[in-house]
């Protein structure tokens, strides 16, 4: 198993209600399979999860990718800055 | 060269004099500035009015993002020698002043105005800051529209 | 709409966050900023290096050219709202500020980076300002080459 | 007559020897006229004389503007501000 970080900004945070959540998760699962696990755990997510972004380690990770041991991942949607 | 390269995620009130005196060298002779600020009234699009913006951000993945923009600033006008990418954070009124982004250069028509309107638009693409809009009738997160692509 | 211009000629330190401050409305999110700083050392056309430079204005003129700047910017970008242009004069030194071009308006893809740009431009051709460069070598007056045609 | 003042600018200023001065010119004088007497009256201004810029009341004026009354004239070259 492979112990990872969650983070939740902006709308995902809120939907998510909570900002950071740690659990445990099979070795070799790939971005797409993370993210149906969080829609199950939080369903309040799954309005958000179609345009949400990914990022693994603070680089934007893409369905197919394979979460690294202990990263750090977070979801968000579509920045806003400026 | 060693070309001065400042990029932050900050709750302090922004200090454009200070910024571009950390971007100014012996060399450089001109500097373009973009700086934005809350509207309190808008008009195009959707018009509506602003009491206040909450900023958020994923402070470390944004300031390496941060890097990335004025790394392929440097690439796209090589002639670009200071560069300075700040965004301010927290509960922020109209009339504030929220980003600033400047790039200074030896000579005015080096690209440095093109490199600064580069800056805040790849900031509002691939930089993870976020903002909540409070107005007269409730509040709406802002949502960009911009999807990174593999490798941004 | 009354829209702010401020142009003036001074001998104080430019203050770039109160200009900004300025020309912020209510409706204004962007601003493009265009700043002149003295170089120390030129690479380009003559290379060479500055100990200081002194600057002398026409003021009363110089004052009645930059608000001609400033209204031809309004003709050509009728979306820009505040208009900031000021030059400082006087014995200014490596890395220092001497002139400073602002514009603000709602949004920033409506010409203010065009704007600022066009200000420096026209400020450097028909603002009667002079600059007498002092180097390690000597004095030399800095001319510029632009006539002005009848009507500007 | 007409009295008017003339400044000078910059390289200008320093070939004058002098800032300012007063003179009386006949009514009607052009600004050529006055570039001619100015000349004259000093004649290190020769020089600069081919590109020198010229304003009356604060605005360019070309060869054949006639001087106004009281005008207040300024001799300078090509300006170099920034």
């Amino acid at each position: 198993m492979n112990k990872v970080k969650i983070l939740f900004f902006a709308t995902l945070r809120e939907r998510a209600g909570v900002r950071s959540v740690e659990i445990e998760i099979p070795t070799g699962t790939t971005a797409k399979s993370l993210k149906e696990i969080l829609a199950a755990d939080y369903p309040n997510l799954s309005p958000s999860m179609q345009s949400v972004l990914f990022s693994i380690n603070q680089e934007y990770a893409f369905d197919d990718a394979v979460i690294p041991e202990n990263a750090e991942i977070a979801l968000f949607p579509p920045v806003s800055g400026g | 060269m060693n070309y001065p390269t400042i990029f932050s995620i900050t709750e302090d009130e922004l200090d454009l004099d200070a910024l571009l005196a950390q971007i100014t060298l012996e060399s450089t002779g001109a500097a373009a500035v973009f700086a934005g600020m809350v509207r309190g009234v808008t008009s195009r699009d959707d018009p509506h009015q602003t009491v206040y913006l909450e900023y958020e951000a994923y402070v470390p993945m944004a300031e390496a993002k941060m890097r990335q923009v004025a790394e392929e600033i440097r690439v796209r006008w090589p002639t670009v020698e200071g560069i300075a990418i700040v965004q301010r954070i927290g509960k922020l009124y109209p009339k504030t002043p929220t980003v600033l982004i400047a790039c200074t250069a030896a000579h005015r028509d080096t690209g440095v105005f093109d490199a600064a309107r580069y800056g805040i638009d790849r900031l509002k693409e691939i930089v993870p800051i976020w903002k909540k809009e409070f107005g007269p009738n409730g509040e709406t997160w802002i949502e960009g529209d911009y999807i990174p692509k593999p490798g941004e």
